[in-house]
């Protein structure tokens, strides 16, 4: 299993490199456990498939509202170049009437026609974006019957943070998912907004510190799938990469035992290194995860108000028992 | 807006005293006038949106009931309101050119009004500081302190204008510049008042529910 | 201009503005400070108060009205209060949605 | 190594580290703009041109010299911004899997520069300049409504955008994109002075904005000739008016915002900070009430340009005017319905995304109907391919293609995928380039032999034309692609070989494009060179339809020896048909026009010192310059301008000459339209 072979890092990015403040970063990721890397996936030509529902709806939606368009569309592209060459002044043949401006019958038309696309559009768009609110929970795949995976994600300078609070594990930079399952991914960011965007598995949507957003999806086949920030923050953001793999619930449960026994701890204190600026030098799993570091990541931008934190770290926590 | 407004107006060739292109014409500059207030009204809504959407943030700070207080905003609305109705006995000395004594003497009284409210302001803000409630605290103090200072901002400058007008008044009468100026400034303190009205209603009376 | 009669008529639009805004503005202060109501109920009369009296002060101070050579500026407050109402309102409902789904 | 000299406090953070010493490409552009000033000032100095220039151009009121020093400006901005982007498509064909010749850190500058200076100081710029030239000339009056205003917004503008040339010499400029997005852009994640001149730069072009869009539609509302109903004027007026409209109400947001965040940087506040309360949504929310008006405003201007271009060169009516009208008042007033599409994925319920995108796909109807309306317009016309009507041809052809994706992107489940990606940036360079950047490149070429009197040399238009057009669409459709498959914007390196093919792609566009500005350049050296032959001195070279062309080329400075009446739309065409074009007045009237004043360019160099000292925190430069400018303004006040006058014996001797030049002229069928022949003088018979 390509996700077990250890060791590798990511031979494209140069992670680390030319970023400040990564070197005791970039110690201490020695020391750290190794379980779980790979490589970044390769491809030697385009392609643009889904491999979620998600994805995959809101790519069949794009492709149907271009094709709609394109009825439209087309006809300028056709006749701009048509009707100037038919009437270039050369040409005496054609008609000439500079004192004709208006048409009841085509004024009908040209109102009349983007005007029925765009309802048709409108009402695709009212029923998809409910259909697709990042918010809303979606079912499992085919022959699983798991409940929904929590994660919560934790957008950093210049790497993602994924805490599993029920398996009580922890990645940086890698994102394993148990194929068919859904995943629930609660997301904030403990610096600036970011955007979490795998695009072979769902939409986007933004991390902010001090909140909670929300993203579902589910990958409905094994593979490796890039993830990355689209939100520009600082010099690093072009290497704020991830990589997504996807494997079978069986090489998920061994997944997760392997880095129950082998990963480092993430307390409060390693999450200060984690945290602080830079490119990972590479991917890491920890096996241990102080239980109320999200709820703790979330509240300290509520942190003047007393009262708030507790309310904040609570209901960080607490959405995640409800959504079982 | 009305179409064809201009219809049956005399074309002028060169030199018109009324419409001349060297000076815009009073309606011009009356309506350049609306125009720029109304996007000073659209910065203020957009200011009030800010302190809507900011105000129940006071991060463990004080909030609105911890730092308004009634009577100082009655008492500052009072002056204002008197200070419109002054300006408007000027507007009317100078538009009935009844003398320039009334005039100056309403602007002067106006003044004194305005100048009377930005001293409780001031005073206002200085209580504030004195409990703690600086614009640093919170988004909520933030938001308080880009929105009523801007009020108290834009009543200075209108004080500025009302001195540089009685100035004006002295050096040259009642001419066209004057009395055009005279009437933008008329505007321009009306407005305010209604910024006011704006402020006391959602900002002060709303806190201290 | 006809002297002393417009002086006069224009003269009692200002005094009838003071006090409808005195009233106004009094009426609201003191809602306040007494206090009868629950918050909600005196908070929407104390709008209600508000936007009459900046028909009031439109009226008496600006004189905006409905008279065709007030036109022009009548016809960009109308403009400009849809602009802020969309600007406003929009912007409200989007973040105090935003709000309530992100804590 | 940086050169580390204390500053005295009297020059606040400033020292000589600012210098961009650190980087060759940095330093190099710094070096290029200094030698590019010094080079200029030189110029001038040795033919002893200042006391010319400031008498006549900078202190002047004139609208029409006003709008061409705003196109100057525009000019320069986008010979700046244009190679910034050829920088950033090298960069990202270079830096895949490998870091490339620049630093991200500049490249972060390179595209909020870029971003910053082509919205702000090229299209804005470019679009007063064309409207301040045209729009008095078109609806028959002398100039506009607030001449000194005028001449008041020019300066600002030019002040943000000389701070904007500054920074790159004492750098740096911000990483935040044109967009600014809190809190990237507080002081805790930006703490050096990027920030700050992005603020000031920004905050002095919205102030001159705001101003213009008072004076245009105050001008439009109140200075028209008589007989020159609203629904008279050529549509070109309609869209400046809608886009002063939106100028004045849309500015406001952006003020508010960057003045907020200015609050938050310098006094420590919190309007968008993470902690303390703030909310970096409001920000968001903020800027997008601006943000997205203005993608309009600098559309509608270049709408009202092709409208007029299709006409005339089609010569016949404008097809659907009361559509076209209707179309554009319903794009201005929709456009502050929509700014949410911006933010898709910020978290909000499905059914504000939902009522926003709907509202945002609204725009395409009244858009979809100026082009048919356009392609109508030719319809039955006598079409003649001249170089303006080119980049008409190409803005139809390739506009609609970023409408398609414009309307995609209004879907919020599809914006969920491709939001933030270079699709994005396909997008939106797929309306401004063919809509704001061809439509001012058309307006410039259409209009250049009415301010300058002489036509640009065809040949080196249309090798631009081909330049820019195939450079496009090498430039920007592959980044359609590669945001389909998630390439972030804003990406200093690329980790994706697949990717490279397109990225090389583009950066050829992007080698073409700049070739295609060079092109311009050429042109306008040429046609300067050979300015005798093109001469169009009557002032009619393409056989127009509105006022602007009745009058000599280029015209007086009173723009009308009597102010016209008019009776229809397409008023000269109508004239000219009917014989009454060029009426011989028998006695002439002396002229009142505004003097010239100098308090424009004092409030320019004022408001670049505040904002030079706030930038730097030179507190006495700050405060100097606040305080010079309110005096300067009430000192202004005290002046008694009684304007200036033009004896009739003057408008007599120039009527007269020009009279001449009329009767001397062949009348010059289209055939030789683009011939040394035409002078300007339109053959009405055929
Ligand atoms: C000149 C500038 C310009 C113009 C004219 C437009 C026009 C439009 N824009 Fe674009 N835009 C512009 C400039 C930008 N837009 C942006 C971003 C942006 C986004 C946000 C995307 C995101 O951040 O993820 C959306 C949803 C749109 C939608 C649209 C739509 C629907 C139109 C419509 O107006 C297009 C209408 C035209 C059409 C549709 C084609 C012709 C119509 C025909 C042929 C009739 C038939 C049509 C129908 C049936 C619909 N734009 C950004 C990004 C800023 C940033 O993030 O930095 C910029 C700069
Ligand atoms: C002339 C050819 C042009 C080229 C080759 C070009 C290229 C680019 C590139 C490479 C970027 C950065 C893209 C990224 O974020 O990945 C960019 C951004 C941008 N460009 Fe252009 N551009 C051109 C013209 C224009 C014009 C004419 C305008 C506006 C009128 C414009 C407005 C912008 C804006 C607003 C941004 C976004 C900046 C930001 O991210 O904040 N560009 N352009
Ligand atoms: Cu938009």
């Amino acid at each position: 299993m390509a996700i077990f072979g250890g060791g590798s890092t990511r031979p494209s990015i140069q992670r680390g490199a030319q970023v400040q403040d990564t070197s005791t970063e970039r110690h201490a990721k020695r020391t750290a456990s190794r379980a779980g890397l790979a490589a970044m996936p390769t491809r030697a030509a385009i392609v643009a498939v889904a491999a979620g529902p998600v994805a995959a709806a809101e790519r069949q939606l794009l492709v149907q509202a271009a094709v709609l368009m394109l009825f439209v569309v087309v006809p300028v592209i056709v006749l701009t170049p048509w009707v100037a060459w038919r009437f270039r002044r050369r040409n005496r043949r054609s008609a000439y009437r500079p004192g004709w401006d208006f048409s009841r019958l085509l004024e009908v038309l040209i109102w009349g026609v983007p005007a029925l696309l765009v309802a048709l559009l409108a009402v695709r768009v009212w029923t998809q974006s409910r259909a697709l609110d990042p918010y809303r929970a979606i079912a499992p795949g085919q022959g699983s019957s798991a409940a929904p995976l929590d994660v919560q994600v934790v957008g950093l300078d210049w790497k993602w943070l994924f805490i599993y609070p029920d398996q009580h594990i922890a990645t940086l930079d890698t994102l394993v998912l148990p194929v068919g399952r859904a995943v629930h991914l609660h997301l904030t960011s403990d610096t600036v907004m970011e955007s979490l965007l795998v695009p072979r598995l769902a939409g986007q949507i933004y991390a902010m510190p001090g909140m909670i957003t929300q993203l579902w999806l589910r990958a409905d086949r094994p593979g490796d799938f890039p993830g990355e920030n689209t939100q520009y923050n600082g010099s690093g953001f072009a290497r704020q990469k991830f990589v997504v793999h996807a494997v079978d619930a069986d090489a998920f449960s061994r997944w997760v035992g392997q880095v129950r026994a082998g990963g480092g701890v993430l307390d409060a204190r390693r999450y200060r290194q984690v945290a602080r600026r830079g490119v990972p030098a590479a991917p890491e799993c920890f096996g241990q995860v102080d239980a109320d570091l999200y709820g703790r990541i979330v509240a300290k931008y509520h942190a003047s108000s007393q009262v708030h934190v507790s309310t904040m770290a609570s209901r960080a926590t607490g959405r995640m028992n409800d959504a079982h | 807006m009305s179409v064809g407004s201009t219809t049956g107006k005399r074309r002028h060739p060169g030199l018109n005293l009324h419409e001349s292109d060297a000076h815009p014409s009073d309606g011009e500059v009356m309506f350049g006038f609306w125009v720029f207030m109304m996007s000073d009204a659209v910065l203020f809504a957009l200011l009030f949106a800010v302190y809507a959407s900011l105000g129940v943030n006071t991060a463990g700070g004080p909030g609105p009931h911890d730092v308004f207080e009634l009577g100082p905003a009655a008492m500052e609305t009072l002056l204002l309101l008197l200070s419109s109705f002054t300006f408007g006995i000027a507007s009317l000395a100078m538009k009935y050119r009844r003398g320039m004594a009334l005039l100056q003497g309403m602007l002067a009284l106006t003044l004194l009004l305005g100048l009377g409210f930005l001293g409780l302001e001031v005073h206002d803000f200085a209580t504030l500081q004195g409990k703690g409630a600086l614009p640093q605290v919170s988004a909520f103090l933030s938001a308080f302190y880009a929105l009523v200072p801007t009020h108290f901002l834009h009543v200075s400058l209108g004080c500025v204008w009302i001195v540089v007008m009685m100035v004006q008044l002295r050096m040259s009468g009642l001419d066209r510049t004057t009395r055009t100026r005279l009437l933008r400034l008329g505007l321009f303190w009306h407005f305010l008042d209604i910024v006011w009205v704006m402020i006391f209603s959602f900002v002060f009376l709303r806190g201290m529910l | 201009m006809d002297g002393d009669g417009g002086f006069r008529r224009e003269l009692r639009d200002y005094v009838v503005g003071l006090v409808l805004a005195l009233g106004l503005s009094g009426a609201a202060f003191a809602l306040v400070a007494w206090d009868p109501w629950p918050a909600r109920t005196t908070l929407g009369v104390v709008a209600a108060l508000a936007v009459l009296q900046l028909v009031a002060h439109f009226r008496c101070f600006l004189h905006i009205d409905l008279k065709q050579s007030h036109r022009d500026d009548l016809q960009l407050i109308l403009f400009t209060a849809v602009i802020i109402g969309l600007m406003v309102a929009g912007s409200l409902w989007i973040i105090f949605n935003q709000n309530q789904r992100m804590m | 190594m940086r050169i580390e000299v204390l500053a005295g406090p009297w020059l606040g953070r400033l020292s000589l580290s600012a210098l961009p010493t650190d980087s060759p490409v940095a330093a190099g552009a710094a070096l290029v703009a200094v030698l590019g000033a010094l080079g200029v000032a030189g110029y001038i100095t040795a033919k002893g041109r200042w006391g010319y220039l400031w008498r006549e151009w900078f202190t002047s009121v004139d609208h029409k010299r006003i709008g061409i020093m705003y196109v100057v400006l525009a000019l320069v901005m986008l010979a700046r911004a244009v190679i910034e982007a050829l920088v950033m498509r090298l960069q990202q064909a270079d830096a895949i899997n490998q870091s490339g010749f620049i630093s991200a850190e500049h490249f972060g500058q390179l595209f909020s520069t870029h971003g910053s200076i082509m919205i702000f100081f090229m299209a804005m710029p470019f679009l007063t300049g064309v409207i301040n030239y045209v729009m008095p000339l078109q609806i028959g009056a002398r100039d506009v409504s607030f001449p000194v205003l005028n001449s008041i917004s020019l300066m600002l503008t030019a002040a943000g955008a000389a701070l904007v040339m500054i920074s790159l010499v004492l750098a740096p400029f911000s990483t935040g994109g044109w967009s600014g997005y809190a809190p990237f852009t507080e002081l805790r994640f930006s703490p050096g002075v990027g920030v700050d001149y992005w603020i000031w730069a920004v905050t002095l072009s919205s102030i001159g904005s705001t101003l213009t869009g008072i004076n245009f539609a105050v001008t439009i509302y109140k200075k028209r000739a008589p007989g020159m109903h609203l629904f008279r004027m050529p549509l070109f007026c309609w869209t400046a008016l809608c886009t002063s409209i939106l100028m004045i109400f849309a500015m406001p947001a952006l003020t508010v915002a960057t003045a907020l965040l200015a609050l938050d940087r310098y006094l420590g506040m919190h309007f968008f900070t993470s902690g303390g309360g703030g909310n970096m949504m409001v920000y968001a929310n903020l800027f997008w009430l601006f943000g997205h008006p203005e993608v309009y405003i600098v559309v509608l201007p270049s709408f009202g340009v092709f409208s007029e271009l299709f006409s005339t060169f089609s010569a016949k009516k404008l097809y659907g005017y009361t559509s076209l009208v209707l179309a554009t008042m319903t794009i201005a007033v929709l456009s502050f319905t929509v700014w949410l599409h911006h933010f898709f994925t910020m978290g909000q319920s499905a059914h504000i995304n939902a009522a926003f995108g709907i509202a945002t796909m609204l725009i395409g109807i009244p858009t979809g109907v100026k082009v048919y309306d356009w392609i109508l317009t030719m319809f039955r016309g006598r079409v003649r391919f001249t170089t303006p009507l080119l980049w008409g041809l190409a803005f139809l052809v390739t506009f609609v293609i970023g409408g398609l994706s414009g309307i995609l992107l209004a879907i919020p489940p599809v914006d969920f995928l491709v939001h933030n990606t270079t699709f994005l940036v396909a997008h939106f360079h797929n309306m401004l380039i063919p809509g704001t950047l061809f439509g001012m490149i058309a307006a410039y070429q259409f209009w250049f032999p009415k301010a300058f009197g002489f036509r640009l040399e065809e040949r080196w238009g249309r090798v631009a034309f081909g330049c820019w057009v195939t450079g496009f669409y090498l430039a920007f459709m592959p980044l359609y692609v590669l945001g389909l498959e998630g390439m972030p914007r804003r990406s200093a390196e690329v980790f994706d070989e697949a990717f490279r093919p397109w990225l090389l792609l583009a950066a050829g566009g992007a080698v073409l494009i700049v070739l295609g500005m060079a092109a311009l350049v050429l042109q306008l050296a040429m046609s300067i060179r050979h300015r005798d032959r093109n001469r169009v001195t009557v002032g009619d070279p393409w056989d127009g339809r509105s006022l602007e062309w009745s009058t000599s080329s280029p015209p007086p400075e009173y723009n009308f020896a009597e102010v016209p009446e008019v009776e229809g739309r397409d008023a000269f065409w109508t004239m000219k048909r009917s014989g009454r074009a060029y009426p011989a007045l028998d006695r002439y009237a002396p002229i009142l026009l505004p003097e010239n004043s100098a308090i424009g360019p004092w409030l320019g160099v004022l408001g670049l010192a505040t904002a030079f000292g706030l930038v730097w925190r030179i507190g006495w430069m700050a405060g100097l310059g606040t305080a010079g400018a309110l005096f300067a303004v009430i000192g202004w006040s005290f002046v008694r301008r009684s304007g200036r006058t033009v004896g009739e014996r003057q408008v007599e001797r120039t009527e007269t000459r020009w009279h001449a030049a009329l009767v001397a002229a062949v009348p010059v069928s289209r055939e030789h339209e683009c011939d040394p022949r035409n002078r300007g003088l339109a053959d009405v018979a055929a």
